[in-house]
């Protein structure tokens, strides 16, 4: 079955009200993009729940509190967990209408936040998570995590070490190995996808989780400025790709034929800039080859149908 | 600082931290004696207030200064502070780190300002500390720089 | 005074059975023994529709506190139990908790902590505890549990406190033992408790942000008037006790509970179910004319020095019996009792009895032995003695 | 504009009107972010078309929607240059500030 | 590529020595064959590591030490973080031949502990991480974890409420989805299969993770002396499957022409006992759905190769 | 003594460098404010190779020590660092390391601990945790930090202890600031700190099971075992100390640290870094004539009651000055000390001043004030003092 | 057979003979599970083929393998019953026990 | 235990627990009085023992057996304890179980041999307690399990 084709919700449908504002997020940070619109394609029955992390550090600081609408920090580890006590809290009040999304960097996702969303993807809890990724920990000071690039100069993977050399964790396969209900990867430089997916996800009855590409200028040492562009770039040149999975399917919703050049795209970031020819290389052959089981996903997997029967008798 | 040091001088030097983000104005402090340092408490008074972005400057950033004490400004125009009812030198560092280092990265210059102005450590004891702390190019411009800021703050002859 | 059932139970089903008369929103809870009972005879009820509540299944006790968080800060009404590991593996949240003003009620099954592994019972999960900011009850037999669930509502959601609570029964000895219990109806505790109301939450009429960063300027204000909250506690406690009373006939008294402490020359002091045996050998030496008495702290958080003191000022010797011990140091009980002490000009001697450790067995001797050494204090002498020790201390 | 406008915050001094809880009203703003900007986005309301794509852009949300253009809330902006790099109509220009 | 045939590693290559003896399982206990076998077939050079658990609790009562190789319970959550510990001081202590196994259950597995494998398997530790499936938390009384399967009684998850209402977690593919170097699922019910398996995790520079399904009389209400058999009918009847996961590629190791009844096999154990016709139909369509997912895996997935080069400068 | 380094570093970059000089087997470490720069530096080590350790990027703080233990039972020299909500998340293994007696060394940058949140210094953080069986010290200095990086080993490994310990930096106050100090070659630590040894470990020779279970019948005989090691450790810190004065030339007095408490009429205890403003006060009011002085806890746990109790015995007043609060009673620090008197037939009066909650700074006129209540106690007016709080006490 | 055997413990009563930190002997047992048994395999060494199925699979490893057919520790078999009903030989059958 | 209850006395039951596994030996306790009972120290000194299973009879059973006191064990050959010192009741449960229930299970007819030995609690609160513990179903057969139990061991007249 395929997914159903979503209407695009441009910028005249987004809320006018602004849900995250005043904020202390560095000049151009990607992650802000990210929550100011997918708060706004929500609207404002919206509960939001942030764990430490930028986004909270940089907003929440009493009395300047940049959310508009409802919200409040998680510990660092209980982003999904707490999601799920507010979806909980939301049906057994009988709250219409409203929505529980969680917005988690990259470290409170793939490393210490796991169980949680795990927990709350089996539960299949009606929770919308969405994991803005800055591909460290930004907030103390631009550490590796589980979704550090190959090759990215972080302070605990120092150029002088050839940076990280470990891979970056496939959220996004990881949560659909869970069998979620709805799943996408996103990137601010596509910011027209990236709020149909939110848009999509309002809809879903379960738990969805949309991974999104938000560059950090302090972190990946490029110009406030370049931001949205590098989250593009990004794309183009494969290192991270747009898709969702929905009922048991994936789809991939840019299909480049060919990849947009590397090196300037490695190059342009701080933390890059110490790649040797051969690195780049083997970050290309590694894209290669993710991109080959990407296109199997999108070429062979749509067949089958889902069905979602609770058993008669519970 | 570090400078400080090579003068067997002690120093205590407190960068301020926060959860505002790059581009948020910061704060530090330091202490600089003959003695151990051990008292740790926030500074609030100071001989010295140094700002890095002129457009920091406010009344109340003085309110910490000692009688008699300076502040000492990264501005092409200075002199338009001359009335805030405390002394005021100005450098134009963000001219002079563009010159020296092709960026505006104005702390070095700054910090040749200081020692122009207060004499609390020796130029030279500021280009060892330069040269220990940073690879060697870096140094060289910075040391530079320093030695710029230092000689253009001196009294005229 | 209402009518009420009269049940054969185990101190875990006790809880159960309390949980389901305060009607909570949201229920997540993680299995650990001996607390697990509590949370299968909670599905049993979801399962059989008696209790309406959200249960959720969660994947570890952080989640469990976390999940009980979210739902809390949205004005639901939330449970949680657990125990040893589980208490500890959830410390963060605790805090978390607390320093939210959350009015969470948990039960928390007394075990030892590992390492050594050990299932049974003894107090230093949550004595270790105690800074985390909750109140802290211990009770001393199932009908205690099952009150102090619904009471721990009534508290934990008052203004004045709005603060976790945490129900301690001793894990096995309470946990797991059957005894009768009252079972006050659903119509009186509906009364008694009415429903968990609050302006401190999460409102799509008045949208808060909550659960922020206090920079230096403000947040020992938010940790005084949490403390104060706590110290506050003691009054509605004790309201909250009378009203009990008034409403289903059992009180308890507040932070402290003696027995036969009034004229009594050398005292026990214990926390939790102990105190029964403690009763019984009370009683046998009363019958021999030694003035003997107890004084059981129900509450360790607001810590009730004033009370204690004036109930134990006039005796000769006081023991401090606890299933704990802080290593490197002394019995926590003991360090806080010393403490209370200290304001005074003078104090009775005070001996520390360790005992119970990973289920040990406290015994009626045991416990004459205790008063015994009471009975014979020297102040030269040590004075934290491990009870049972089977090592030569060399 | 409905920009969320920064308010006046007297700290208390009586426990009681002390917020209980780490629970405040939401989006309450005591100051502005305008000491942060270097440079500052000019619109050119002759050359900006309207598309509002600086407006869905903006990290700060700063830029609000006008009949067939659009403003900028300087309180908030923090001149990272975001809109004009993006503005196709190169309606955005950004000056580097002098001293305000 | 495809995945290398395993030499069958037989009765008579195991090692003589028993490492899991005169514990206290309940008698017919499939966890402990998991445990027993694994153990014989990498030797007395191993380190232990068990979490909290059946396999401990029966095993590590002072002074009857079931163990009689290297052995050490972990935290409940922390099985792959302390085997990765260990990993690290068998690397700097340069002890040699030595292997670092965990065995956990489902619980510690799926639930608490998927934090600390997921970040294990992302290190690429070289450990043995084998999860003994019983699909309950059975320590503590059988409640519901995340690999409870659809309709199962438990304790959380009674009977008047119809078992089980989530389906069961599929670790294998999740961690699959990491990218794991070795993965596979097992049955106590197919020994040989089980045996090669963990031969197999013995050579991989890297991560193994063994899913191996451990029926547990007691939880499953059924008799000690069935275990073996259940095992083997949960992968006849397509409920439970073997399979392996390496070099980014799938491969089923027994690919049934039809599946065997599945009444009978439900209805044998008492945590099924309750169940209706429709609940056994929608078991069955879940299960129909989930081999069609893993058909595409063995059909489609075996084609690309995978390399693994280091960044040349790191 | 040996010739050592003299360089401008922080306080986590002293850590880092005596962690170098520790020569770790494995090092497991989860990045938090202000403990980063700690883990940063190591990184930096190992990159330039100047550090040859295995270093895992864990995922967790739970997993780092998880880690740590899983090397340490091999036999292997670990490290870790942590601060606050982190110290919290890995609560369960704290108490699982003590018990499994892993002497295995952890810096904590002291820092408050949600709600609010707030990355600033107090020391609730660690003091909320002295129940969980670790050696705990407080340093003052950067110089002290690199110092008990190294003894920490020295202590923790001894086969008398061999028991975890804690080394507690002030965060930001201590952990940011920048200071000159002395580091001393590797080849005089290698002579201090030869390589860890023990027959306590997994071994392909002598294989062991280990982290098991204890029934009631030898729980207690483990607990009572593991508490008198860390009575014990008070002596091997000591004899440390004094190994380390002669290696090195500096000592600083084991347990406790006086500072012209001799003669002393007002005293105030404190401990960390805030003992350097309070003797800047010392000298201060010393000058105006003023009996005044000063002891520092250096260490928490083994607690210094007698060490303490002699330097202050003769004092008319104590004030016990502490970054914490254990809300809903009084200062843990203080409840120790008054215990510690409890044995004494006469003691000085104690006020508690909580302090520095959140970051709020304690300025010297804040300790002036501090002698001026103790000069001026009177034993009826509130001992508890929570100092320059800023809202009405109604 | 080279199965282990329970050895003797008595608990040490001095303080220094304890273990140190949860650490002891690999594989020390105390006590044997034979009580556990209500029921007791038989080995018919006749139709015994020394297959090994069963070795392999009793849970409890108490199976140990002879010439050409195997034997049982009886003092930790539990009597599950998994021998007997895997033998195809039908060489093992399970025999109720009455007092011992 | 729950019998007791029936007749308005006090009961506290204590099952034990432990980390052995379904198969290993478990004791368990319960006191019975006419006053609420307080003490939760372990039971070290009992009226009666009762034992389900006759493979665990051993002289040590009756350690803990006051004087006077009795061993009820289920066995269908119980003389053969006769000479270990203490007095000894013997009950075929698992042969009165197997024919009244098809199982052998136990406990229940256990229950009626202490009720036929003790006198502690009559026959009919036993039967009320079983009514309401159980499914109606299984109440029937195990009340009527109690009452052949019982009856098995009355005084033959
Ligand atoms: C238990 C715990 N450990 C560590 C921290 C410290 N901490 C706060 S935010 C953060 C990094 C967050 O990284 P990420 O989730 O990627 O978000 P980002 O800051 O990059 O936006 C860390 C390590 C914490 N708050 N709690
Ligand atoms: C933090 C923590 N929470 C809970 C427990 C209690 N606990 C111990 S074992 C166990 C169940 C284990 O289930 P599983 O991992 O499936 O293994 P099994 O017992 O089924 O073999 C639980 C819940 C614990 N030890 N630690
Ligand atoms: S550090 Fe990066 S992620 Fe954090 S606020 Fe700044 S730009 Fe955004
Ligand atoms: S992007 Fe340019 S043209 Fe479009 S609205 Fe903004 S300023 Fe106008
Ligand atoms: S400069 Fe940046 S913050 Fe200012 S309006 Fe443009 S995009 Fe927004
Ligand atoms: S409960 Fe199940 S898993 Fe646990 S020991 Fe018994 S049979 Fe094995
Ligand atoms: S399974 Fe049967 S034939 Fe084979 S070895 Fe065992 S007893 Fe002999
Ligand atoms: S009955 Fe069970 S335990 Fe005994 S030998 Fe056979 S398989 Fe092993
Ligand atoms: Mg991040
Ligand atoms: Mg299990």
């Amino acid at each position: 079955m395929s997914i159903d084709t979503k209407k695009a919700f441009g910028a005249r449908d987004l809320s006018d009200r602004e849900f995250f504002y005043g904020h202390k997020a560095c000049a151009g940070c990607g992650g802000s993009v990210a929550v100011r619109l997918a708060l706004k394609v929500l609207g404002e029955r919206t509960f939001t729940v942030v764990p430490a992390g930028c986004m909270s550090a940089v907003g929440f600081i009493f009395p300047q509190l940049a959310f508009t609408s409802n919200a409040i920090i998680s510990t660092f580890a209980g982003t999904a967990s707490m999601l799920s006590g507010v979806s909980a809290a939301i049906r057994a009040l009988g709250i219409k209408d409203a929505h529980a999304v969680g917005f988690a960097g990259d470290g409170a996702t793939a490393d210490i936040g796991i169980q949680a969303l795990s927990g709350a993807i089996d539960r299949r809890d009606k929770i919308i998570y969405i994991c803005y990724d800055n591909e460290a920990y930004m907030n103390t000071g631009v550490q590796k995590s589980g979704l550090t690039p190959l090759g990215a100069r972080t302070t605990t993977t120092p150029a002088t070490g050839g940076g990280s050399a470990a891979r970056k964790k496939d959220m996004f396969e990881i949560v659909a190995a869970h069998g979620i209900d709805y799943a996408a990867t996103a990137s601010v430089g596509y910011v027209q996808d990236y709020i149909n997916k939110v848009n999509k996800a309002r809809t879903i009855e379960g738990t969805s989780y949309i991974h999104v590409l938000a560059p950090c200028p302090t972190g990946w040492g490029t110009e406030p400025d370049e931001s949205i562009e590098i989250a593009k770039e990004a794309v183009d040149c494969g290192l991270w790709y747009l898709a969702e999975f929905e009922n048991s399917d994936y789809r991939l919703n840019r299909k480049p034929k060919e990849f947009a050049p590397l090196e300037p795209f490695l190059k342009r970031q701080g933390r890059y800039r110490h790649l040797s020819a051969s690195d780049i290389e083997t970050i290309a052959r590694y894209r290669d080859e993710k991109w080959r089981r990407i296109r199997r996903w999108d070429s062979q997997l749509n067949q089958d149908t889902h069905q979602d029967a609770p058993l008669a008798s519970s | 600082m570090a400078a400080a040091l090579f003068e067997g001088r002690f120093a205590l030097a407190f960068p301020s931290f926060g959860p505002e983000r790059r581009g948020a104005p910061v704060l530090g402090f330091t202490r600089i004696d003959d003695r151990k340092i051990t008292d740790r408490s926030a500074v609030r008074e100071c001989d010295y207030v140094v700002v890095l972005d002129e457009t920091l400057m406010n009344p109340a950033i003085a309110d910490g200064l000692k009688p008699g004490g300076k502040v000492i400004v990264n501005s092409a125009t200075p002199s338009k502070y001359a009335n805030g009812g405390f002394e005021v030198i100005g450098l134009d560092a963000t001219g002079l780190a563009a010159e020296t280092l092709g960026k505006p990265i104005t702390n070095t210059a700054m910090l040749g300002a200081l020692i122009a102005v207060s004499s609390m450590v020796r130029l030279d004891s500021a280009v060892r500390a330069i040269e220990q702390e940073m690879n060697p190019k870096l140094a060289q411009a910075n040391i530079q720089l320093v030695k710029r800021a230092f000689a253009s703050l001196q009294p005229k002859p | 005074m209402s009518e009420s059932a009269r049940v054969f139970v185990s101190g875990n089903e006790a809880v159960a059975l309390g949980v389901r008369l305060a009607r909570p929103h949201v229920v997540a809870a993680y299995p650990i023994t001996p607390q697990t009972v509590v949370v299968e005879r909670l599905s049993d009820m979801v399962a059989d529709g008696s209790l309406k509540t959200e249960y959720l299944h969660v994947e570890s006790e952080h989640s469990a506190l976390s999940a009980c968080m979210g739902a809390s800060v949205l004005g639901a009404r939330t449970f949680t139990a657990t125990s040893s590991q589980g208490l500890l593996y959830m410390a963060e949240c605790l805090h978390y908790a607390s320093g939210g003003r959350m009015p969470i009620v948990m039960m928390n099954a007394n075990r030892s902590l590992a390492l050594p592994w050990n299932i049974y019972n003894d107090q230093r999960d949550s004595l270790s505890l105690l800074d985390s900011g909750w109140l802290q009850v211990y009770v001393e037999d199932a009908q205690e549990a099952l009150d102090m669930i619904i009471q721990g509502y009534a508290i934990a959601e008052n203004p004045a406190v709005m603060t976790p609570i945490m129900v301690n029964l001793d894990g096995f000895v309470l946990t797991h033992t059957y005894e009768l219990v009252d079972v006050p109806t659903a119509q009186s505790v509906d009364r008694f408790l009415p429903p968990y109301q609050t302006t401190n939450k999460l409102d799509l009429g008045a949208p808060k942000n909550m659960g922020f960063t206090a920079t230096p300027a403000d947040y020992t204000e938010f940790k005084y008037q949490q403390h104060r909250a706590l110290l506050d506690s003691a009054r509605v406690i004790e309201q909250t006790d009378e009203a009990y009373a008034s409403a289903f006939g059992r009180s308890y008294g507040g932070l402290v509970q003696s027995y036969q402490a009034e004229d009594a020359e050398l005292i026990l002091v214990t926390l939790g179910s102990v105190n029964g045996t403690a009763r019984v050998v009370v009683d046998g030496l009363r019958a021999e004319g030694r003035k003997v008495g107890l004084v059981r702290l129900r509450f360790l958080r607001p810590f009730p020095a004033r009370e204690l003191v004036a109930l134990t000022r006039h005796a000769r010797a006081v023991g401090v019996l606890e299933k704990n011990v802080s290593m490197g140091y002394e019995g926590t009980v003991f360090t806080h009792v010393n403490s209370a002490y200290s304001a005074e000009t003078s104090a009775p001697h005070v001996l520390n009895f360790v005992a119970g450790l990973g289920g040990r067995d406290i015994s009626r001797q045991d416990i004459i032995s205790m008063f015994d050494q009471l009975a014979s204090v020297d102040p030269t002498s040590e004075r934290v003695r491990f009870v049972n020790l089977k090592l030569q201390i060399i | 504009m409905n920009q969320p406008k920064p308010q006046p915050f007297t700290r208390p001094t009586r426990l009681d009107d002390f917020p209980v809880g780490t629970c405040f009203s939401a989006g309450h703003l005591v100051e502005t972010n305008a000491s942060w900007r270097s440079a500052t986005p000019k619109i050119d309301l002759e050359r900006c078309t309207g598309c509002q794509l600086c407006y869905l852009l903006c990290p700060e949300g700063v830029i609000f929607k006008l009949k067939d253009s659009v403003g900028i809330d300087y309180d908030f902006c923090k001149g990272c240059g975001i809109c004009a790099r993006h503005c196709k109509a190169k309606a955005i220009q950004m000056i580097r500030e002098g001293v305000r």
